[in-house]
Formats: C-alpha cells, structure tokens, sequence
C-alpha cells in the first residue's frame, strides 16, 4: 500500500516518462503544423508559376467522378432542361409525355428516352394527372 | 401446474429483487442518469443509451440461461463484442474525425500543448491508484478516466482490465456530464480575475490544404511515437481525412452520422447494461468513483497550471481557463470555459480557442492512453 | 478437358434441378411471394427480401463449398448469424421502437388488454402443436406464430429450435402478408353489425412527459414479470425512448432509418435463404403451415372474443373489431380493422385505436415468447 | 399423440399459466399508465408552484448542446450574417471575400474568419465565380 | 526507468522504421495514392480509403501485441474480417446494385457480350501467371484482375489465396485508377477513326416491369450456371430488386447509402492495412502487378477486337470502343470510351452505351470468378 | 515453368472452358432479356383487356402501406389541412392551440388532437411564440 506500491510498480517512472511521452509527442505535432501553412505557401507559389505556363488541355466536363453514384443520368440536367423546356411551350402545360418525345426526336436532341427519365427522377418534371407532365423548376 | 408455477415465479426479476436488493439501487441510479441527460440536457447523446441500458442491465434474471450481456451466446453479449473488443470505441473515433474541424487548432499550434498538459492528471491519478493497491493495469485503466474520453477510456481498460469495464465507462461518462459541477471551482480556484479577462486574438483563416495535411502528419508524428495510439488516432485521422479531402463527401457524411450514431447507441447501452449489481456494486467500483473525480480534477489544474507557466515565457499571453479545456471532454469543457469567461467579460468569446484544446486533448489523451497500454506491455 | 467440362457441369444449378425438382418448386413460391409484395403490395418490406432470398436460396449447389447459408464459413452463413443469434430482431425491435408513437395506446389504457388477448392463441397453438406430436420447443416455437410478429417468432425459434427457422419464418411472414386475406371472415363471424358501427370516443392529448415516461414504466414492469423478454422489449423501449426524449433525435433518427433498414434486409433475405428445398420442403413443414393459419385465426378470434366480454363489464362499450388488431402484425391488422368499420359506417374511424391494440399485441407477443422460453427451461 | 401428449408435456398448465402471465403483465401496465398523467400533472403543478419563486440565473444560449456536433460553427449564423450583410452592400454584389474580411475587422466583428467560412458551409454565402461571392439568403 | 525508457523507444515506430526502411517505402506510396485520390480525383471513393489504409498500416509495431491487422483480437483484425470472409465485397454488391440502372443494358441485350468478351483478359491471363510458377489458385487469383472489379477479385482472392489479398487488390484498384493511362493507347491501336466515329442509336426507353423482371432473370440464369457467383450476383441482383420493385425504396436507399457506404470504408481501409510492409513488399507481389497490367490490357484489347468481330456480322456496326468499357471498373472505363468517341465526334454520345457494358462487365467478371473458384474446388 | 506448367495444372482446358462459360451465360441472359419485352407487352395487352371488364370495388385510399412507418398520422395531412385553415381564419394569425382544438370540436372533424399533432410535426403549423401558432404552409 502506498508509496511502497508505487515504487515496486515502477509506478513513478511511468508517470515520468508517460508524462514526458504524451509532451513530446504534442509538441513535435504542435511545431509539424506550425510549419504546414508554410509549405503549402512554397506548394501554391509552385503552382501558380506553373499556371503561367501555357494552360494544358482542358478536359470535358464529364471527367468529374460525379455520374458514378448518381446513376447513368447526365451531370448538367439543369442545362438540359434548358433545351427541353422552350420546346414544350407550343403543347402548353400540362402536356403528353409522348409529344415531348416527339418535339426532342424533331429537334434531334441527344438520348431523349434517358434525358427524359432522368428529369422525372430529379424532379424537374412532374406528372400533373394520369398521363399529363409540367416542369416544376 | 404448481411446479410450474413456484419455478416461474422464482425465475421473475421481482423474485431476484426481493433477494438482492442491489438491483434497485442500481436501477434508481439509471433513473438518476437518465433524468440527467433527458431533463437536465447534460451530454444526452452519451446518458441516454448509457442510462437506459442501466436499467435493463440490473433488471435480474437467472443466470445460464444466455440472457445476459456475460452470457455468452445472449444477444447483449453479441453487442457487448463491439465493447470488448473495442471496436466500437474506434467506430466512435472515426465518426468523430468526420465530424471535426481542427481548424482552429491549426490556427493557434501552441494551444496544443495544453491538451498534453492535462493529460498530467491521468499519470498523476495512476500513482494514486498504485497507492490503493490496484494492479497496475487496473491502476492504467482508471488513470485513463482523467483523459475525459468516454472511448478512450473503455478501449483501454478493454485491453487491460476487461473485468473493470462497467465502472471505468460509468465513472468517465459521469463525470464528463458532470464537467458543469467539478470544473468551474478548480478553475476559479486557480485563476485570477485579471486571467480570466485576458481576450485571445482571433485566429488566422486555415487554408484547406493545411486542414488536408493535418490527419496525415498527425498519424504519422504521434503514431510513429506511439504504435499503440493506432486503433484510435488511426481511426481518428482516418476520418477526418474523408472529411478534409472533399473528394469523398458520401463517406464522410456516412460516417459523422449513420455510423457514429450506431456505434455511440450500442456503445452507452451496453455500457450501462454492464453495470449489472452483482458484478458491478463493490468496494473497487466506489475506489474507481473516487480515483475518476481525482483523476478529472487534476487533469483540469493541470491544464490550468500549465497554461499559467505558459505564460511565464509567452509575450502574447493565453488565457489559463483555456487549460482546463484541454481535457477534451468534447464539447463540455469548452463550453465552461467560454461561459465563465463571459462571465467576467462579455465581450470574451474563447469557444473557438477552447475547442481547438479539446481536439488537441481528444489526441493527447488517446496517445496517453497508447503510452500506458505499452508500458503495461 | 473432357472431366474438367463434366465436373463443371455436374456443379451448375441445372443439373441439381434436374436431380431434385422440389428446388423448381421453391423458386416458384419465391416468385409467387415477389409477385404479391410487389403487385400486391402485400407487407412488401417484409416480403420483397424474404421472396428474393427464397430464389436465391433456392438455387442449388455442391455442398461442401461453402456458398450455402447452412456451409460454416460462406458469406451467407455470417449474415445468418444475426438471424440464429437473435440479433437481427433485436435491432427490428430497437428501430421499431424509434418509430413507434404509442400515444394511442396511453390515452387509452383498457385496450392493451387487447393485444393480451390475442396472445391466447399463442397458447392455444401450443397445445394443437404438442398433440400433433411436436416436441415441447419445437411446439413452443409453432406456438409463437400465432403473436403475429415475424421478429419475436425468428428470435424465439432462434433459442428454441434453431432447425425450424426457415418454415416458422416463412409462416408467420406469409400470413402476416395474408392479414387482408384470413381476418375480414373471422371479424364478420364473430361481431354483429351493429357492434362493428360503435365509435370509439376520440382519444385525449397525451402529454410530452408521459410518452418519456411509458418506455421506462414499460422495461421494468414487463421484464420484471418476464426477464426473458429483455432482448425484444429492452431494445423496443430504448428505441422508444431515444425517440421520446427529445434530446438525442439524431440517434432516434439513425436507428429508424439506417439501423432498422439494413436489419430488415438481411433479417428478410436470410430467412427467405433459409428455405433450401432440401431442409425446408418436409412433412413438418407442412405441419407447421397449418399450424400457422390456426394460430393466426385462434389469435384473431381470441382478441374479438374477449372484447366482447370486456364489454359486458364496460359502461362505454368498445369496437369489438378491435380486438383482431390486437395480434400486432402492424400495421396490417389495424387497416383491416378500420376498414371494416369504415364499410359499415363511413364515418367510423377506428385507425388510430386499432394501432394502440397493435402496439400492446407487440409488447404482448414478446412476452409470450419470453414466457414460453422460460418454460422450457 | 393427441390429448395424452400435451398432458405428458405439462401443455395445460403451460397454457394456462402463460395466459395468465401474459394477462398479468399487460394489465397492470395498463393499471400503470392509467396513472401516469396523473403523476405527470402532479409534477407539473410542483413545477409551476417552483416557477412562481424568483426565476434563477438565466444560462445563456449557449448552453444547448448543439455545437458538440455541428463543429465549430456559432449557432446564430443567421443573426451573424444579418450583421454581415449590411457592410457588403457598398461592395456590391458579387464581392470579393478579401474585401469582406476587410470590412468585417474595419467594423470590428468577432472571429470574421470563421464566421465567414461557416456562411460558407451553411451556404449562406456562395461563390458566383472565381472568387468572387454574394449573399444566398 | 531506464529500461523502461528503452523498452518504449525500442517500441516505437521510429525505432522499427529504422531497422527496416520498406515501411518509409509504403508510406510514400500510400502518400502517392493519397495523392492521386484527392488532387487527380482517380476513383477517390477507393483510393483515398485504401491510401490512408497504407500509410496507417505501415506505421511498424511490435508483433505479437495485438494491434495489427494479421494478429488475432486486434481491432483492425475485426475489420479486416469482413474482407477475409468476403462479407465487404458482397455487402458492396448489394449497394452496388441498388444503385445500378441497368435499363440501357436491356435497351441494348448485344451490348451485354463485350462484357463477356472482357473477360478473356482474365483466362489469357491465367494462363501467364501459370507460366510464372504460381500456384493453381493464386493464378486465378491474379486473373481475376483483369475482371476490373475491386469487390470481385477480393472476394475471390480471399476464398483461394488469402495470402494474397494485399498486393492483388492494391493491384486491382491501382489499375482501376489508372485506367486513364492504360485503356486509351490500346484503344487508339486496335481501331481505326472510322469506327472511333461510329454513332450508336439512341437507346428505347425501357418499361418499368422489364427492369423489374430483370433482376429475377438474371440471378436465374447466371447462378443456374455458376452457383459459386452466388454471393456476389445474389446480393447484386438482391439490391438491385429493392431498387426496381418501388416498393421498398426505404430499403434500397439506405442500401445505396449506409449500407454501401460503411462496406467502402471499412473494406478500402482494410484493405490498404494489409499492406503491411513486411509481408507485402515480396517478389510475388512484384509478379502480381506485372500480370495485373497485362491482365487489364488483355481485357481491354479482348473486348475492343471481339466488338469488331461482332461487326463483322451485324447490319448495323456497333462503336468498337464500347469493348473497351466490357472491363467494368464502373464508371472509369465508360468516361474513357466517352472521351475518346467525343474526341474524334463531338456529336458522339457513347456514355449511355459504355455503361451498359460496364454493369454486363460487371456481371462477367462474377461468373468468372465463380468459375474459376468451381475449377480449384 | 512456362507451357508445360499451364499444361501441368490443366490451364489450357480451364482457359478455353472458362471463357465458353461466361460467355454461353452472357449470351443466354442477353437473349433472355431481348425478349422480356415481348412478355410484357403481352401481360399488358392482358391486363388492358381485363381492365375492359367491370372494374371491382375500388379500394379505400387507406390501402396505402405507408402509414405503417410514418407513425400513426394520418396520410392526406395536406387536405385535412384544407379543412382545417380555414376554420382559423377568424382567430387570426397568430391563434392559440386550444382555440383551434375548440373550433375543431365544434366542426365534428375527427381525431382533432392527433391530427394537430401530426400538423406540429409536420411542420405545417409551427409555434411563433409561447403558445401562439400560426400555418406555415
Ligand atoms: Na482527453
Ligand atoms: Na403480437
Ligand atoms: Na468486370
């Protein structure tokens, strides 16, 4: 019992040494991240020296990893609907889903089934009664 | 019929009741806890399930009949793995990289030291543990509850001392709630009011490199130190790195809700079912009550302390409450800190600075808590 | 080449079919059970997973392989494990009780006596099993259909008669789905018009403090009657009372969203798995169905009937109807009980009365399966 | 078989007790809630009369628990950017973020820096263009 | 305190980096990793997982604590169990298939045999590592590369070669990332710019029900033929029907969230653990990225000449880069193909179509892995 | 090493097999699923023709199973609301919950304290300030 117990487990050099443990391991990290802002400082003073190097070739929009989760959808819904909408002012609203078919396949827009499908799925859309569709944007 | 009978009615928990009345005490404690966390809000998240699982935990039942969470095959025993393995302290850990900013520690690298400091309390707390004639891994679990990390804690003593599981969970977790009424005193007592006034200047903007840097350099410096850390810091980093890269965004989300929130349910419920009386109601748990307080106080002073010495060499001087916040205690502790440094000031705002100690206390102590599983080795 | 192509073969599916049609006929009942969750909107949350994992499970192999759900070490095997261990209802039962509002049944405490009787066709079915020559657990097991709860009939079978899970599963789920079916006659038999048109008074406000306090109340004195019933009804109230308390909403909200829904996946496609033609098409099987319906009807029959007599007793009468709801099977019993009412009189509503009735039958089921289990001890 | 089976199981008494056990439970927590409301408006009145004694020291708002997991963001952003606000409207709109964080230390504000970022977050403040950003309130 | 003081230092990862630097060596690569997941944006949801894996699994500790993944009741050796029984990748599956919309597949059932054809990639492949002196199964193993699907050549690794789950998923999902360096040149080489400039048809809009019926149709008949892809195609098609069937859709977004999200995590982290530099950094290993690049280009080039074999008979031609996207690792190779057609016509959509490969891709490699798998039996 | 090895463990047969494999299971389930629409056109042709037959008793809306997880609120929440706003409108806005409750009971609609719940919950009716609510539809 008591101070005896400490010492015959070695009690205060784990104190010590826990002690001096925990310190130095902070304090390393403490002066690490001090000097983090400092090389992302010399990384973007790289970077942008390279920006001033004739720009490489820029990649098409689709390179973003976004479609791989949200389905087989295209990204830019919202440009797409741009398209469709001006062409479904003639049917007025509500109109048949079929003449929006119809009136895309006349203006040759791409992949009008899946376009389509994919308006319905985000909302943009919306079946007003049996069998007749607005947008709702 | 009667046989039937006498044998059902022996096997109630009322009959177990009226035999060992233990169990009621322990389940007006449950009651207790849970009027704590429901009523008076203090750190419901962790109460709630914790206190609840009090209550079904001491609900009596005959034992070799594989109900009960020592029993093996039982249901509770199946969710009580993910205690005793640990895996849930680490599940807990990475939610809570997801969910953390360390921006403002990042801002401000010196706060980063009172987060060590206060792990002081933890060592100081393994003496005095030594001293009442624990075993030393006994004594290594219960330093850990200075640390003021509910995870923390149980993963080690899951490592060390399995058997002491339910009193070590209880005692950090009580007093984590109970951060309101053991800090302020300490703090006051330690501190002058000119101290408590002194304003912090506010911190630099972090870029979100930096932020992205921080979990890579973190879990190399400290783990490199500190193997042992890993099943926590790597988990901890691991996190946040989903969060910070921005690339990832799905996972993060996932993990800062339906998997925290998983692991942090069956985490407290099992806890608190672990309390049961007959295992849990002796003399070494109250011990284990009384080294946790000791442990929580002297982490806060130390905190306190170290700041104040500090301040001996700081030209720029840092405000001493900020100690006490650095024995993580998420968000307990920085909230009290705050609030009694409006008390003397209301246009003091050290939330911000408070929170950047407990993250850095969070990571101290899970290194503490490494250090001691090695030494224990 | 030549052996390698002929062993390939003799391993396909079709040739195992061609050797044992009883698989076809399997793959046919999956189909008929996808057919009415899906076009039927019978119970599809149940039914959708039960009847692909019937397909899949009936797709056969070459044992020995470990693909198969009853092969030590297959993928399918560790999933079971939730299933054989009790685990999967036990979290059915925590995510149930984050989504259940039992505010009806507070304001209106005599129907709970509903839900308690509709359990004497629980024990009725006992006693129909064991003259059949069932074994006390496997009668037992039987017995628990009739509780109309697919969760406490897989975790009582689970601990009782872990070989009969695939037929009891498919039993209670399968009349579950055919509620709309088997009810509507027995109510109409048993009732007269005019005791079908008796409106229930409009249940009072029930406030904030009494639903906290119901889960509470609910633990310690169903399981002190029955510790048995702790791993259902522990995890039933802390469901409830993480959703009632109000402060750890994003708990309650993660174990009625994310938790319950990847327990109902595998709970559903396991037990549908569970059905390989070779162990599950037998004689006892069969048994086992007929069983089943008679259980579901005595359960139905005994909750309409004791109403009755409860109202002999009552100054303000209650629906009889009411009482089939109280064999749980929620929430489909409740529809067919107001829409019964509502056929006799439009203006009848007897939802949110027959959902209190649903809600004591799961408390009471799960009682049931606690006694039974200690029965047979 | 038959009758002489369930006897030699002990079936009756099986039934029977089960019956009653279950009836048992389910009445007298029935008998319980019953009562419930009544404890309920008892504290309540207990609660009321308490109310009437002179109110104790108000906690100030931070005190809810809700920073612990939304990071460190201050909980009033709303009333925040109702201070923000104001002082970008000589800026124009979009503005750049630097002229905001000039703004914001000219008048004196608290922590612009995390403010700012938390608008960010919250997506009360959202970039237009390369740099450039406005209010979306 | 001394030995104490060297016991410690002796422990940390310093002092093991120092007695051997091929840990230095895997922690730059899982920095590389970390690199290309979060600033190139290659496949993040794998590679950031996997990468953090790395370097946290090469900071060296001493054996025999229980704190790696390889040593028994470790934390991480738990985790790492979902990937040694192949749980992970069948839980991914699931996900995988509530998230899958195959209805461009259906539009266009041709598309579904450059899937097949990808898979030679995997057979020729077999063959080289056969030559190379490795073992039956750990050839197939490494064939299982070139199926391009990380979940895949886990789980069929940890079923034949456990020992080798490291370097070939490291393998498998660096090719992945990488299929922007790899897929192009072979494409450009194997076809003319005529046939780059193939327009395909607009896809017709596919019914409801036929989605629905698919699911059933395609568990039928690939298990009917390969059984062993039962856990992957099984819990694929599984997802897949709570997606379709609409009426569970509770269900299949929490499997399209949580459920796949939690699988990602854990199996990427693990998964980079096993990296361990000591067992990882072997001959073999080098072996099994060679034969993974051939196995990818192999894949690649099989499909690109059988789409043009296919021309050969078809009145209407089909863009021969489609082959290319027959690879699956969903969705890299589909951007590819995509980029490439647009590049030579920017009037050309391919994404549509290249999709509809990469889920019969997808769906090839499983009944390749079951296939080989059936061969080792 | 090298051909004789392949030979030696059967390679060559595992080859050639493995490939016929998947592809003889690919090239099935593409022609199965090639004429899945022929099925289906062939089911609906059915259905529309037993759609011509007399319709049978058309089902209560109640049939819906999706009460069973949305608690025990009433599905048509937006048209109760229908009935029940305009009984507000002579208290004004903001009014006080037990007036409502008042003019509820006087309109005999059903279920009025449950169904006002539910309308809190759903956030349609929201307190302003101690005890007063008003719609927020
Ligand atoms: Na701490
Ligand atoms: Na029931
Ligand atoms: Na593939």
């Amino acid at each position: 019992m008591g101070f005896a117990n400490i010492a015959a487990n070695n009690g205060w050099s784990m104190a010590f040494l826990g002690i001096s443990i925990v310190m130095t391991g902070l304090i390393v990290l403490s002066l690490a991240i001090s000097q983090i802002h400092k090389l992302v400082a010399f990384w973007e003073r790289r970077q942008a020296k390279a920006a001033q190097a004739p720009a490489p070739v820029v990649e098409p929009e689709i390179e973003s990893p976004a479609p791989a989760l949200s389905g087989q959808c295209p990204i830019n819904l919202d440009e797409l609907a741009d398209l469709y909408q001006p062409l479904t002012e003639p049917l007025g609203a509500p109109f048949e889903l079929k003449e929006l078919y119809r009136v895309a396949g006349e203006s040759d827009l791409p992949h009008p089934h899946i376009t389509i499908r994919c308006f319905r799925e985000a909302g943009l859309l919306t079946m007003e009664s049996e069998g007749l569709f607005s947008w709702k944007r | 019929m009667y046989e039937l009978l006498i044998s059902f009615l022996t096997n109630t928990g009322y009959y177990f009741i009226s035999q060992d009345f233990r169990y009621v005490l322990m389940i007006l404690v449950g009651l207790l806890f849970l009027y704590l966390g429901i009523a008076k809000k203090y750190e419901p998240l962790l109460l709630v399930p914790i206190a609840f699982g009090i209550v079904v935990g001491n609900i009596p039942f005959f034992k070799g009949f594989g109900l009960g969470i020592y029993e093996a095959n039982s249901v509770f025993h199946y969710l009580y793995f993910g205690v005793t393995t640990g895996l849930y302290p680490s599940i807990v850990f990475l939610g809570l990289g997801a969910m953390t900013d360390f921006s403002s520690l990042l801002a401000q690298p010196k706060l980063m030291l009172l987060g060590a400091a206060a792990q002081m309390g933890v060592f100081f707390t393994l003496l005095g543990a030594l001293a009442l004639d624990f075993l030393p891994k006994e004594a290594a679990s219960i330093a850990i509850i200075g640390g003021a990390d509910g995870p923390t804690s149980i993963f080690l003593t899951a490592k060390l001392a399995p058997h002491l599981i339910g009193p070590i969970a209880i005692a950090a977790y009580s007093y984590m709630a109970l951060i309101p009424v053991i800090q302020p005193p300490i703090m006051r007592l330690l501190t002058t009011r000119q101290e408590r006034r002194i304003r912090m200047d506010e911190p630099r903007e972090v870029a979100k490199t930096e932020r992205m840097i921080f979990p890579i350099l973190g879990v190399l410096l400290c783990c490199l130190l500190a193997p042992t850390a890993l099943p926590l810091l790597g988990m901890l980093f691991l996190g946040n790195i989903l969060k910070e890269s921005g690339v990832v965004e799905r996972l993060a989300k996932t993990a800062r809700s339906a998997i925290i929130d998983t692991a942090t349910v069956f985490l407290g419920f099992c806890v608190g079912m672990s309390t049961q009386a007959d295992v849990f109601l002796t003399e070494k748990s109250l011990l284990i009550f009384c080294l946790g307080a000791l442990a929580f106080s002297l982490a806060t002073a130390s905190g306190v302390i170290f700041a104040k010495i500090m301040n001996l060499f700081l030209r720029k001087k840092i405000n001493p409450l900020l100690g006490a916040s650095g024995v993580s205690a998420v968000p307990g502790s920085a909230r009290e800190v705050h609030l009694m440094g409006q008390h003397e000031d209301p246009g003091n705002y050290l939330l911000m600075h408070a929170m950047a100690c407990n993250s850095s206390g969070v990571i101290g102590s899970a290194i503490a808590a490494g250090v001691l599983w090695s030494f224990m080795m």
